[in-house]
């Protein structure tokens, strides 16, 4: 029942997901955060089956780390999605496959750009220029697609979240509580309290 | 020949007649009524039409699997499905939008289906879920509202209406029927919206979306309703709800119809091809379209120098 | 709802006079709900030599990454480029590999084959997702739309036909074919090979 | 990690086994394979063996393939039609193909028929039916003239005329018929035709042409689409489109052709 | 009804309450409740004792159709000399596959209808076409009651100057062809049967006739297990129905001689 | 098993339905309408016969053609034209098409709960003159159409025809627009190739094809004269007319 939103804007990428940690009809806890934070430019927001995303997004988290001491420079989020997506896709003809959604969203230092990537648990994936996982999605997209401005502001951008989040509240049954909303531009990532 | 005796006896004309129907199962008594110009209604006047049941232990899973394509891919009867509509209620009366995409199974069966139907100049329903069932089923209600207008002299009122149809499809509960629709229009309480569906929901409201592609919908939809939009706003406010389904949803899609409805009875506003509502939008200079409205625009920031040494 | 459905998305390669298009529709789909229209399912191999790859997006990149992959192995070890039915055979034998657990792909290959004589002679087929090669010397289909491509497509190509005409009617084929399909659209791109060009054109097609 | 290379081990790679059963798991089907429904044939004459094929390939009710070629190469002398799933007969028929060869080169004598058959048979037993080749294989060696036909499980038979695949019954029924021993290579041909043309004109998973080839011991002759009776016809229209019928939005166009200007600089060089 | 975006529409999975009407761990059980006493009327859900091929074709004087005299018990080959041709009228034959016990049925019936018929007295006879038609409104509707007659048959006949030939099975599906065949036959002897009588029914001696229904019910009981050498044929011409006695196939297996093993055997 | 066959039980039961492939198809042009179906009925991979009907003369305006399972298909024929006959002793004239549609739909829907198997299109003349094609589902949902496909080949044909019937994805000349209405002999063209190419790539469509014109009352004849193996089969003269074109199509 994870709702996540990822919105590009002028110099940045948005990243929100709720915040409750479901077991069938009960709330675990309702503070959780759901985007980890990869790199100085780079978050990852996941959703899934539990277990394998905080499993995955961990694993992940470590390796782009180990790339970054053993390089001298850290992966652009293009190659850090692509990364990202052979992992999954290989986990998938594992015996054990990660069944986990991801919204990656990065910014690209070397040529000043806004990255976002929609990828799921089979392994695909796709540069959006905003994206949605779970029931949430049934709701944003249209709405985004109505609303959406890639020239917009950062508050154009909170805007236009917000009017998601409100959407879902208005329509899914299931709708979360708590949205926890990372951003990332050139100065890099820091959390934004809606 | 005594009735009762002609009945029950053995021999005879009636008994042959009989004996016939049972073996070559002419169930269907045709009865005088169907003879004259009702040739096709005919029986409706005496009441609800019977059907044809399969004779099996469980005629629903015996329904389902010969026409559900989920329950089994390789089902030969496809009934047709997929569909966006949408209703809502605001100060200048009630906007009717719907697509027109009929599919079955992954095929796009028609994209020319009318979802809106136009039980009398008051009174609409829209159409989703099996299309044979709506089309049906609210013929049958307009039949059944003329009648009311004659007994009683006066228009019926949509609570009325759609309160029939609901007992109507109620009484088949669980027997495989698919509906969800819209009842809508204009009655001495003002405008009125009902949703009924096959379940036998029943609900009166302002706002509704129904059909596969009906969450697309009511996102733009919530996010631009407002109760005093002017009439060409709330026009414009349902087509552009019905082509994010359409543009979002593949069950849904090819024209968008709008109608209008007022206190003189409704008014069909149009049909809008949603590909030409993507590239040039109703005014031929707007398009809808994601890509359309931000062309050229583009989220690279990048600093002055950097962007001046690129171009 | 079969796995091939899942993504959506066709491919159709004809073959010309002297030339070759290959077109595909440009939809990613999770299900019913579009994703993304600009999901390019048709990959330059080298210059004369293009594959569409339609099926789960997934196995779409990861096969385009290992035919990248392989192609480039092929080039250093065979120092020359290489030719469209040895590409084929490639793909043909890489995806039969996986014959108990396949990529649910349906390859479409084009491309323009040396002849002896310098010449270029087209050269089109397709696999089904084991890898059976079908060479044909009209047209190939595949993906979600392909009966309806082969119907559209039986009844409009001709052949010998310009550059030009190819792909008027390689783009009416499947501009038409993928309206009657809800698992593809958004969209189409044709490529249109000849021996002294490459012309690519995003086509105007329906959004919904 | 699944990782590609051009020097995989020989074999079939099961690593995607697990994501699909995975995914057939969660209600999603796997799609179908091209497969041949097929009438193939062979029969014995006095000289030797003629082996029959039609020439449909299709994926469930739609015609993938009008003209494809289900005779397939063993060895000169030995040549295997194939039915099922198209795939299987193509690629099983290939690698016997090249182990017979191998088998020739090693041995230093021409092949035989039964080496085919018995290394086709432990081939389609091992994987238990789970290749779906059924195949009808002939040929002429040091031994004579042999025909066999072998299942997709690996058992095999071996008979004077035989039929395989959807359209088995209808050319069966032709050989029952119509077969003698010791017909001359003219009748067996007509027979052979005869038998796929019953399986192309009565069983719908057969049809398009009929692919012959005839054994004999000195000499194969394969007769590709030896009989056409299925030409389609002239079109009532033509259907071309008027240039510029189809809108685009986006163009690019990229020369292959490497332009080369040559550029004379000053003055040619000085060789006295 | 399913209400979920992807379902949307469809019949809903009631094994899974989507509607949380129940709020406690009890859903409702989907199972088919097993009555004992549903079981008390038994139809036909398949077939037992049963006849294998009719064939029939069209030649120049009238109709011919052959049936050979087996009825099978499962693999059980139970009884070898019954007929499954019946003469309906003056003017009709009629041929079975399938259950022969239905098939006893619709001899029955029809010769009530046929006696029902000629009490009338109305110079009238029924003709293959009715009786035909008679027999496709029996089986479609003994279809739609979900309780078949497991049968194919064919119907020939030759009135009024015209022949008359066409099939009807336990679903109702009726179509006519110079030549037909039901079960086995439809796959083995049609082949044939087309070759030598589509195009040609107005040429095709008698002779011919019945040398072709002879090598076709020759192939059958060389390839079709449940079949025997002894079959009976019938004719409707002018001059009316004739069912033969039976008649024995001659066959052949010297070919076999010659053959060793399966496989590498020689000796 | 790989297909899941064996994976959970099923109950054996009696399948009242079979399928017996074919394609029908209808054309409506200005004053005329073209309905046409091929001719073989088959079961799985076996060819029942290579000529069975699908298209049927109900009145000299109206032609139905039905396409699915032939048993349910034939009985409905059957049923229909009892109706309409009942129907001209009541009332001395021919249902109106549009009647005819409406009857067919209520026809079916009666069946809702035990489908009849059997895709329907009904071609011809209404009242005004104008052609009109009409097209149902199996349980009678149906409207009105200028051009439409069903049965086996449906999704071949069906984008075929919207690429030359309807113009569909094609951008007019330059100071042009597409004709609405297609002329006759366009019209039938269109209509053989769709089936010479249907019967190429499926296999259940083939062996003979049957085209039925019916004519708006005082248009004449012209666009058929030319055309092979026409026969006339209208009652009247002076009324709408009904004729069939008869053709081969390949039978492998």
């Amino acid at each position: 029942m994870d709702v996540s939103f990822a919105i590009t804007g002028k110099g940045y990428v948005i990243v929100a997901a709720d915040t409750t940690a479901a077991r069938s009809i009960v709330k675990m806890k309702t503070d959780e955060d759901k985007i980890k934070v990869l790199s100085p430019h780079l978050l990852m927001a996941y959703s899934g089956e539990p277990g394998d995303t905080v499993q995955f997004a961990e694993f992940v988290e470590r390796n782009i780390r180990l790339y970054h001491i053993r390089n001298p420079h850290g992966l652009r989020p293009q190659s850090a999605a692509s990364w990202i997506r052979r992992t999954l896709a290989d986990s998938l003809r594992s015996r054990r496959p990660y069944s986990v959604n991801l919204l990656l969203g990065g910014y690209d230092t070397s040529e000043h750009a806004p990255h976002l990537y929609w990828m799921d648990y089979l392994g695909t994936m796709v540069e959006v220029p905003f994206a949605a996982h779970g029931y949430g999605a049934y709701f944003a997209l249209g709405l985004l697609d109505r609303y959406h401005d890639p020239e917009g502001s950062l508050e154009d951008g909170l805007a236009t979240l917000r009017r998601c989040i409100d959407e879902v509240a208005k329509r899914l049954v299931v709708a979360p509580g708590q949205y926890k909303v990372k951003v990332v531009d050139k100065d890099g990532v820091r959390e934004i309290a809606l | 020949m005594h009735a009762f005796a002609e009945r029950f006896s053995t021999n005879g004309a009636a008994a042959e007649l009989r004996r016939a129907k049972e073996i070559l199962g002419e169930d269907d008594d045709v009865s005088d009524v169907m003879w004259g110009s009702s040739g096709g209604f005919g029986s409706l006047v005496n009441g609800v039409p019977k059907f044809a049941v399969p004779s099996v232990p469980d005629p629903t899973s015996f329904l389902r699997m010969h026409t559900d394509d989920h329950a089994d891919p390789s089902c030969r009867i496809k009934i047709k499905h997929g569909t966006t509509t949408l209703a809502f209620r605001f100060k200048g009366g009630v906007i009717v939008a719907v697509d027109s995409r009929a599919t079955a199974g992954s095929y796009v069966a028609s994209g020319t289906v009318k979802k809106v139907i136009e039980i009398n100049p008051y009174l609409l329903g829209t159409m989703a879920g099996g299309a044979a069932d709506c089309q049906y089923w609210e013929t049958y209600l307009g039949i059944q509202c003329r009648l009311h207008e004659l007994r009683n002299r006066e228009r019926i009122s949509v609570a009325a209406a759609s309160k029939y149809l609901s007992n109507l499809v109620y009484s088949y509960k669980g027997m495989g029927l698919s509906m969800g629709t819209m009842i809508c229009g204009w009655d001495k309480t003002g405008p009125a919206i009902f949703y009924v569906d096959s379940d036998g929901t029943r609900l009166k409201g302002d706002l509704f979306s129904v059909g596969s592609g009906s969450t697309f919908a009511y996102g733009v939809l919530d996010q631009g309703y407002r109760w005093d939009l002017t009439d060409e706003e709330a026009q414009e406010l349902g087509r552009r709800s019905i082509y994010a389904a359409g543009h979002r949803d593949a069950f849904s899609g090819n024209t968008i119809n709008l109608y209008h409805v007022k206190e003189d009875g409704w008014k069909f506003i149009g049909n809008y091809d949603i590909s030409e509502m993507h590239y040039n939008g109703p005014g031929g200079a707007d398009g809808y379209g994601y890509d359309v409205r931000v062309q050229g625009r583009t989220s690279a920031n990048p600093p002055p120098e950097a962007a001046a040494a690129q171009a | 709802m079969s796995i091939m459905q899942y993504n959506g998305g066709s491919v159709i390669a004809m073959v010309g006079k002297d030339c070759v298009a290959i077109a595909s529709d440009l939809r990613l789909g999770s299900q019913a709900m579009g994703i993304s229209s600009h999901f390019e399912k048709i990959f330059p191999m080298t210059d004369r030599v293009y594959v569409g790859l339609p099926g789960l997006a997934t196995d779409v990149t990861t096969l385009h990454h290992q035919f990248r992959y392989r192609l480039n192995m092929y080039t250093i070890k065979e120092e020359r480029e290489i030719e469209p039915e040895t590409f084929a055979h490639l793909v043909s034998s890489t995806l039969y590999e996986k014959r108990f657990g396949p990529y649910f792909i349906e390859p479409v290959i084009a491309g323009l084959q040396k002849t002896a004589s310098g010449d270029f002679k087209p050269y089109i087929a397709a696999t089904d997702l084991i890898g059976c090669l079908n060479f044909a010397k009209d047209f190939v289909v595949a993906g979600t739309a392909s009966d309806k491509l082969f119907g559209v497509a039986e009844g409009l190509w001709e052949p010998d036909l310009e550059p030009e005409d190819l792909f008027e009617t390689i783009a009416q084929t499947l501009l038409n074919a993928v309206d009657r399909d809800a698992y593809s659209g958004w969209g189409a791109v044709v490529y249109v090979l000849t021996k002294d060009k490459v012309i690519k054109r995003e086509l105007k097609g329906r959004m919904d | 990690m699944a990782a590609a290379s051009v020097y995989t081990p020989a074999g079939f790679d099961f690593s995607n086994e697990v994501r699909n059963s995975f995914l057939t798991e969660r209600g999603i089907p796997l799609p179908k394979a091209t497969s041949t429904g097929t009438t193939i044939v062979g029969c014995l004459f006095k000289d030797g063996i003629v082996l029959g094929a039609d020439t449909r390939a299709t994926e469930g009710p739609i015609v993938a393939d009008k003209n494809c070629e289900k005779i397939h190469y063993i060895s000169e002398s030995i040549r295997c039609c194939g039915a099922g799933t198209a795939a299987d007969t193509e690629f099983t028929t290939a690698l016997i193909s090249s182990n017979i060869e191998l088998h020739a080169l090693t041995t230093g004598r021409k092949p035989r028929v039964v080496t085919a058959m018995t290394m086709l048979k432990q081939m389609l037993f091992q994987y238990q039916g789970q290749i779906g080749a059924a195949l009808v294989l002939g040929g002429v060696d040091a031994t004579g003239p042999h025909l066999f036909t072998i299942h997709p499980h690996g058992s095999t038979d071996k008979l004077p005329y035989v039929t395989m695949g959807s359209g088995s019954l209808a050319a069966m029924a032709v050989f029952e018929n119509g077969w003698r021993p010791n017909m001359e290579r003219a009748e067996a041909l007509e027979l052979v035709t005869a038998a796929v043309s019953a399986g192309i004109f009565n069983d719908l998973g057969s049809g398009s042409n009929v692919d012959a080839c005839v054994i004999t011991a000195t000499h194969t002759e394969m007769l590709r689409n030896f009989v056409k009776p299925n030409e389609r016809v002239q079109k009532e229209r033509s259907y071309t489109f008027r240039r510029g019928t189809t809108k685009f939005k986006k163009e690019d166009i990229r020369s292959l052709v490497v332009s080369e200007d040559v550029i004379h600089t000053g003055e040619a060089m000085d060789t006295s | 009804m399913d209400h979920f975006p992807t379902n949307w529409g469809r019949p809903r999975n009631d094994a899974y309450d989507a509607y949380n009407t129940y709020p406690l761990h009890q859903r409702p059980s989907n199972a088919p409740t097993h009555d004992k006493f549903a079981d008390a009327v038994q139809r036909t859900q398949q077939p037992i004792v049963t006849g294998t091929s009719v064939l029939a074709i069209m030649y120049k004087d009238g109709i011919m159709m052959a049936a050979d005299n087996l009825a099978s018990y499962g693999s059980l080959a139970r009884f070898k000399s019954i007929q499954r041709l019946h003469a309906v009228g003056s003017n009709t034959v009629l041929g079975a596959s399938g259950d022969m016990s239905d098939f006893q049925h619709i001899q029955s019936l029809l010769d009530a209808l046929v006696t029902e018929e000629f009490t009338h007295q109305d110079a009238n006879t029924l003709g293959p076409a009715e009786i035909h038609e008679y027999l496709a409104r029996v089986m479609y509707a003994r279809r739609s009651k979900m309780n078949p007659l497991w049968n194919a048959l064919l119907v020939g006949g030759f009135k009024d100057g015209k022949r008359f030939l066409a099939y009807v099975d336990l679903l109702g599906v009726t179509y006519t062809a110079p030549s037909l065949a039901t079960g086995y036959g439809a796959h083995i002897a049609i082949p044939l049967l087309r070759q030598a009588v589509d195009g040609r029914q107005d040429t095709l001696t008698e002779e011919e006739a019945r040398k072709l229904l002879h090598d076709c019910m020759r192939v059958l009981f060389y390839r079709d297990a449940r079949s025997l050498d002894k079959y009976q044929v019938a004719t409707v011409t002018d001059a009316g129905v004739d069912i033969s006695d039976t008649i024995k196939i001659d066959t052949t297996w010297d070919f076999a001689e010659g053959i060793r093993g399966y496989g590498a055997q020689t000796q | 098993m790989p297909d899941g066959s064996f994976s959970h039980p099923q109950q054996r039961q009696f399948n009242p339905y079979s399928d017996n492939g074919g394609t029908i198809l209808a054309i409506a042009g200005a004053d005329f309408t073209v309905i046409a179906g091929d001719t073989r009925q088959s079961e799985g991979y076996s060819i029942q016969t290579r000529y069975a009907p699908k298209v049927f003369r109900l009145t000299d305006r109206a032609v139905l053609a039905v396409n699915g399972f032939a048993a349910d298909g034939n009985m409905f024929v059957k049923k229909v034209k009892q109706r309409l006959e009942w129907y001209r002793h009541a009332h001395a004239k021919d249902m109106p098409l549009r009647a005819i549609a409406r009857l067919i739909q209520t026809m079916l829907y009666a069946q809702r709960f035990f489908p009849y198997y059997v895709y329907n299109i009904l071609g011809g003349i209404e009242e005004d003159g104008s052609g009109a094609v009409y097209s149902f589902d199996p349980v009678g949902s149906y409207e009105r159409e200028a051009c439409r496909a069903a049965g086996a080949a449906q999704s071949l044909v069906q984008p075929f025809l919207d690429n030359q019937i309807y113009f569909k994805n094609q951008a007019a000349a330059p100071n042009q627009s597409h004709p609405a209405h297609l002329p006759l002999p366009d019209v039938l063209s269109i209509v053989i190739d769709s089936f010479t190419s249907a019967t190429e790539r499926h296999i259940e469509v083939g062996d003979g094809l049957e085209i039925y014109v019916v004519l708006a009352k005082g248009r004449s004849a012209q666009g058929l004269e030319g055309a092979r193996g026409i026969q006339e089969l209208s009652t009247k003269s002076d009324g709408d007319r009904v004729f069939v074109i008869r053709r081969e199509l390949k039978k492998d």
